[in-house]
């Protein structure tokens, strides 16, 4: 299945791309799409939160389904 | 299917914007009171630099979407005639207006009641972030988790 | 000796006049957020007839003392850049904008609470007056006390 | 000794005047103008407050000096 990962703010400048469409196994979860991430764009020290389909959550036991959308968010500073 | 109203505006908001809007509600004569709250971008110090800009991205679907639905919260617990946000996109200098909330209402509580509401839930709910561009050619990430 | 500023305003307040005084304020970079209130006349039924225009009066001198100790009050409760208030005198027609009030600081908590502050201020314990004009050629004497 | 009396709004309305100066004994206190306008105009249903020298008080009994201001008031209307 496919998933987009669209990257926003200071994630976006330190993975280097705004988004990126990922091929995963059915079953995954946003888990296994996290470690993924992290460790490929080392985002450990990073604080951001994760919106799957535009909703923010942090149950990441959530299970993906093709063509879901998951951004990476840091924090807000609309105003 | 709710209405989706324009929300973001390239670059600075102008004054005579402002102006335009204000003057459009002369015709609701059952409004008493306007409230208007107007962020602008504060040349402060950060780290070893001043901001000179800010450069703002957004999740514009996300934030159109929530801002309906913080919308829609708004009228629901406010008695308003009128409700107007808008919010910069890309790049807005120090002393210019990025941030510009509106309600309308026949009375004074109402429409200051929102407009405080408005601003703190968009400010705290809404996908939008901003690179802040230093003189010293560096840059900082704003975070409203800093200042509330 | 205190500073006595222009405070009285013939006629409505016009969009552009509030747009020009947002406009001066983006020169000074320390401000981060502007409050402001707009009081707007009203098309109230009042007794057998609809507000048409509203004639304000006033004891002039003896407001602007107490508009002016009031600017000093309110510099001295908030954190406060720059705050402004202007009134209309005379002949103000409903729809349009006979009181304005503007603050403005590093952060918003300190304009919001002062706008809120001032207006409820100035309507409380300055000398103005106001004759409801109605569409039937009777009139009706305005009263703060009526609604708060 | 001279005293200006000054009307305002609904009070104005009724004395049909903005202002006038009165002439009063030395030793006149603010009860004894309020109580001759009150019965010149007929204000005993008007509601109003008393500003001397453009501070508003309650106390009437305060004496008058020359070239005092008393002001008729009725409930402000600003904003």
């Amino acid at each position: 299945m496919n998933i987009r990962i669209r990257y926003f703010g200071q994630v976006a400048e330190l993975t280097g791309t705004n988004e990126e469409i990922k091929n995963l196994d059915i079953g995954c979860d946003l888990n296994d799409i996290e470690s993924e991430i992290r460790s490929k764009y080392e985002l450990d020290n990073t604080y951001y939160r994760i919106a799957l389909n535009q909703n923010i959550t942090d149950n990441k036991e959530t299970m993906l389904n093709d063509n879901d959308e998951v951004a990476f968010m840091p924090p807000f500073a609309g105003g | 299917m709710k209405k989706k109203k324009k929300v973001f505006i390239d670059g600075a908001i102008g004054p005579d914007f402002i102006a335009e809007s204000i003057a459009k509600h002369q015709t609701k004569k059952e409004i008493g009171a306007h409230e208007i709250f107007l962020g602008q971008v504060r040349a402060d110090q950060k780290g070893t630099g001043i901001v000179q800009a800010i450069e703002f991205s957004a999740h514009e679907e996300m934030a159109e979407e929530k801002l309906s639905e913080i919308r829609e919260l708004a009228f629901d617990k406010f008695n308003l005639s009128c409700m107007h946000v808008y919010h910069s996109i890309n790049k807005v200098e120090a002393g210019q207006i990025c941030f510009y909330v509106f309600a309308s209402s026949a009375h004074r509580k109402d429409c200051r009641e929102a407009v405080s509401w408005l601003v703190d839930t968009i400010k705290k709910e809404v996908p939008i972030f901003g690179k802040e561009i230093l003189e010293n050619g560096q840059h900082h990430w704003k975070s409203n988790t800093e200042v509330l």
